[in-house]
């Protein structure tokens, strides 16, 4: 029963709080603050729960599968929700001081916690159609985010990021109409259970539909002007959390709802996809002059990382080891990617603050004045390069480990490539932030400094600490995911 | 064929006429050179193709609910048709004045 | 299904093609922001069709559509005033790969979805 | 016969999508569209799911063209070059090929038959005899729930888009409704009639097709005509009134969920308090989604600059 009430609180809190938040105006950032510690406290409660008793289900309204919805916090999800909890929590520590004005501040607290009660939502909906609306919540508060940016490019970015989105969620519905008409159903396990000639052209458009709104290259084109027009600490929420929850979904459909579906040529062409989104993604960041610029292409990049798993825990490989290895290690980057891109956005928040620019020549010998951010943007930096001791390093191990075992090398080394452009796109920042010449700065408080520094730290933690993360994943994860047979 | 009730024929012959009404309207709409003289034809024929479509189909239907309800979207389409003729021609005239 | 359902599905999907084909092909933003309610008032119609029997349309989907054209309003709410605001600082309503002078010199790489 | 009148129908439903998307005029183009969500709706109704063709035809049709009208306004106000259709192939056959996989699997798949049974047998237990209302505010709830929240969350996009002088500016266009003329006439007549058809759509919902978003569509329509003809204030984003009215609908449907857990389950609403818990929870749903798409209508704050 605790279960279900910490569920609730995660689900209805940040939809409360949203509404608080829109009729307090300037006390907006309190209510956001007693809706986050209300939503740890949960979260906590959650992960014990989730260890002692295995995932916890709730049927909304009593009625269950097939007519009601059902909701299911199984490892993947409690680790999604953790990660949304800690990083919304560091985004409201710096956004305090950000969102000054009546406009800025009375969209942005509404909207940033309607956008973190979507992602809980989506994390743990069974029901294809509740992922959808729960899409649509996630992509308007999004797109009212970078809506708020002041930049010159911020309208067009907004816009371009609408219309890829509009597309984006109707191929995905056409989908789900299509599911519906096959299975009688629209809850994950019900579909799993059945099969239906309409499968196949389904999964494609669900697919096509999530890769567009995960960004995944060749869909990518909306994400870097959006997230680099979007105020920084919006950015860091944009970037961290708000792709990761279609690619939760396609995880799910891929690995839960329709297996049978997945011939080893579309796994290839996912992993294709997601290799293609690593090469671009670092190609163009390191051509970009802009630190947010920078990072909004790193993260096209980090997103590739996530889909080289697909041929290593579908086709040939399901079932065994490796591939649960794989599973595991892709979730667990997901989590330290989250952690450390938010990270990297918070301290250029602060020091666009600080200096009113965010180009590489102005952040010249920015570390003599501001050390604790630059060091804590090294260190998420080395996590996103994938270098022990970091989640990042846990995660690009397991993988390519699991890709020998498995007999495709390919995508590991696919992996190492990616590690290195990650090397080359950060080296030009880093460089520039230790260089010789004192810049003059605006004294920063030291406290704010230490929120990207804690969640660079978390996501070096995760790699040290890394049990207690795969603990989680695999308490309630679906057979294939334990390497045990389908 | 059976003889069909009353009621139906006269269905058939009022809705008939009332898309015949409909047919002037939009002949007007087409043939007339300038805005007034089509908002004319326009109001004119359709509120009367309207009346005797409504009319045709009263006669069909079984409670007074349905009746009221019928002579409720009569009266507003004639209401809302008459307003709006009268904000489209006002709208015109202020175009003409500004073009010269 | 009886004559008129499969004429019915038959037509959404014409008006899904004809939708989308407005939507990737035309430039003018607010050509596309009306082909997006085509693609998804045909969508809406395919699972209102697809979900017929007897009388009438099976419940869930009916609730369903209702839920999505609501939705849909709303993200076209958002897109149109985007694209008013978009006109109004550029004085263009197309988006700049979209425009035909930028597309000849630039050769158009990675190509749009 | 009636496959005769269906045939008719698709044909002017293809014809009018047509003349929409490859319109000359923005203005044409945008008045077919509306043509087509009518056509859309009497889909609807041969198809016997009344909700949907009202739902259709108010939302769909309606508000939906009255924003493009809007936006065809403001992009000419703003000058925005209008340029022709441009043809293509790659998007043509990419658009046939979705669309003919869809109505060919859409065709050739057996059915599942969906959700009859299990929707008539939980009907009883719903609190409401209308299927569709039970659906919607019974068993998925939780998704009526969030899509009360999408709509907010469009409004605080919208709003995103002004400017910051312009916060405290009231919504909306620039008025130009002369005082005690027709427009004037015209929104003092209707809305009583049309707070009346609203409020009857909402409280048939539960046993008729009717419900929230319909009737809270037609109460929009109502308060948008007074406030265009300036007989209501244009509200400003940061009024708390307005505020509290958008705020009430999502808030009571938290509350009444979040209630349900001392029941047993969340959003659980027992079978003998279902319909009282479902009709507060509607009511104050119509409210928040009347002031809400009406606002969405008027937009981001404008400044007053004369037209």
């Amino acid at each position: 029963m605790t279960g279900e009430v910490a569920l609730a609180v995660l689900l209805l809190g940040p939809l409360l709080a949203a509404l608080g938040c829109l009729l307090a105006g300037r006390q907006g950032s309190t209510v956001a603050l007693l809706a986050l510690i209300a939503g740890a406290a949960a979260v906590v409660v959650l992960w014990d729960g989730m260890l002692r008793t295995g995932p916890i289900e709730v049927r909304l309204g009593g009625w269950g599968a097939p007519l009601g919805i059902v909701l299911r916090a199984d490892g993947l999800a409690v680790g999604f929700l953790a990660a949304a909890v800690v990083v919304m929590g560091a985004v409201w520590a710096v956004a305090r001081h950000d969102f000054a004005t009546p406009r800025a501040r009375d969209v942005f607290w509404p909207s940033s916690m309607l956008l973190w009660g979507a992602l809980n939502a989506i994390m743990v909906s069974r029901d294809l159609f509740n992922l959808y609306v729960g899409l649509e919540l996630l992509t308007l508060t999004a797109v009212a985010m970078v809506a708020l940016g002041r930049g010159p490019g911020a309208i067009e970015a907004a816009l371009r990021y609408v219309l890829y989105a509009l597309m984006g969620s109707l191929v995905y519905l056409l989908g789900v109409v299509l599911v519906y008409h096959g299975h009688g159903t629209l809850d994950l396990d019900r579909i799993a259970a059945g099969r239906s000639g309409a499968d196949a052209l389904a999964l494609g458009l669900m697919t096509a539909g999530l890769a567009i709104k995960t960004a995944l290259f060749p869909f990518h084109a909306w994400l870097p002007p959006a997230h680099a027009g979007a105020p920084s600490p919006a950015s860091a929420l944009l970037s961290a959390l708000v792709p990761k929850a279609g690619f939760v979904m396609l995880v799910r459909l891929w690995f839960e709802a329709m297996p049978d579906a997945t011939p080893p040529a579309a796994l290839a062409v996912m992993a294709a996809l997601g290799a293609g989104a690593i090469l671009h993604g670092g190609l163009m960041a390191l051509r970009q002059e802009r630190l947010k610029q920078i990072l909004a292409y790193s993260t096209v990049a980090q997103l590739g990382y996530l889909f080289v798993m697909f041929p290593l825990v579908g086709g040939a490989g399901a079932g065994t080891a490796g591939a649960a290895e794989a599973w595991a290690g892709t979730q667990i980057g997901a989590f330290s990617h989250a952690l450390a891109k938010a990270a990297v956005f918070l301290c250029a928040a602060l020091w666009i603050r600080a200096i009113g620019s965010d180009r590489l020549a102005d952040l010249a010998g920015l570390a003599r004045a501001m050390p604790l951010s630059c060091f804590a943007f090294g260190m998420a930096a080395v996590s996103l390069m994938g270098l022990p001791p970091s989640g990042g390093f846990i995660a690009k191990y397991l993988v390519m480990r699991a890709s020998f075992e498995l007999g495709l090398p390919g995508w590991g080394l696919v992996l190492a490539a990616g590690g290195l452009l990650a090397a080359a796109y950060f080296y030009r920042p880093l460089a520039a932030l230790f260089a010789r010449e004192p810049p003059r700065v605006q004294r920063t408080p030291r406290l704010l400094e230490a929120v990207p520094l804690a969640l660079a730290l978390a996501a070096a933690a995760l790699g040290v600490l890394s049990q207690p993360a795969y603990d989680l994943l695999q308490a309630g994860a679906p057979a294939y995911a334990r390497g045990i047979g389908p | 064929m059976s003889a069909i009730a009353l009621p139906d024929v006269l269905t058939i012959v009022l809705t008939g006429l009332g898309l015949l009404f409909f047919l002037a309207g939009t002949v007007g709409l087409l043939r007339f050179p300038d805005t007034f003289s089509r908002l004319h034809a326009l109001t004119k024929a359709d509120n009367v193709g309207l009346g005797l479509v409504a009319l045709g189909v009263a006669l069909q239907a079984e409670t007074w609910g349905q009746l009221a309800r019928i002579a409720l979207v009569w009266v507003l389409a004639l209401v809302a048709a008459g307003l709006v003729a009268q904000l489209v021609a006002r709208a015109a005239l202020v175009d003409r004045r500004l073009r010269g | 299904m009886t004559g008129s359902v499969v004429l019915f599905v038959v037509t959404a999907s014409a008006l899904i093609g004809i939708g989308l084909w407005g939507f990737l092909v035309q430039a003018h933003l607010l050509r596309r922001v009306l082909a997006f309610n085509v693609v998804g008032s045909g969508l809406f119609l395919l699972f209102g069709a697809l979900g017929w029997r007897g009388g009438g349309v099976d419940p869930v989907p009916q609730a369903l559509v209702i839920t999505g054209i609501v939705v849909a309003l709303a993200a076209t709410a958002v897109a149109l005033w985007l694209v008013g605001r978009f006109a109004e600082e550029t004085g263009r309503a197309d988006l700049p790969e979209d425009r035909r002078e930028d597309r000849q010199e630039k050769s158009s790489a990675g190509g749009r979805p | 016969m009636t496959v005769l009148f269906d045939l008719v129908l698709c044909a002017l439903m293809l014809l009018a999508a047509l003349a929409a998307i490859g319109g000359r005029g923005l203005f044409r183009a945008t008045v077919f569209f509306v043509a087509y969500g009518i056509t859309v709706a009497l889909a609807w109704v041969r198809l016997g799911a009344i909700d949907v063709a009202l739902a259709e035809a108010a939302i769909g049709a309606g508000l939906t063209g009255l924003l493009l009208l809007g936006a065809v306004a403001r992009l000419r106000r703003a000058g925005a070059p209008e340029f022709p259709v441009r043809a293509g192939l790659v998007p043509a056959l990419a658009a046939a090929g979705v669309a003919g996989a869809t109505g060919w699997v859409a065709l050739r798949v057996p059915g599942a038959g969906g959700l009859w049974t299990e929707a008539g047998e939980a009907l009883p237990l719903s609190g409401v005899e209308n299927p569709v209302t039970a659906v919607l505010l019974n068993f998925r709830a939780w998704d009526t729930l969030l899509e009360s929240i999408v709509l907010l969350a469009a409004l605080l996009a919208v709003w995103a888009l002004a400017r910051e002088e312009e916060w405290e500016a009231p919504v909306g266009p620039p008025l130009h409704a002369r005082p005690g003329g027709v427009l004037e006439g015209m929104a003092r007549l209707l809305p009583p009639v049309g707070i009346v058809v609203g409020v009857f759509l909402v409280w048939a919902g539960a046993s008729q097709p009717g419900g929230a978003f319909q009737g809270g569509t037609v109460l929009a329509a109502v308060g948008l005509i007074a406030a265009l003809a300036g007989l209501v204030a244009l509200p400003r984003p940061d009024s708390g009134s307005w505020r509290t009215a958008l705020a009430a609908g999502p808030a009571v449907f938290l509350l009444v969920g979040a209630s349900g857990l001392a029941l047993g389950g969340l959003l659980l609403f027992p079978p003998d308090w279902a319909k009282a818990m479902i009709l507060t929870v509607e009511v104050f749903l119509t409210l928040s989604i009347a002031a809400t798409l009406a606002l969405l209508v008027l937009g981001p704050p404008q400044p007053r600059r004369m037209p």
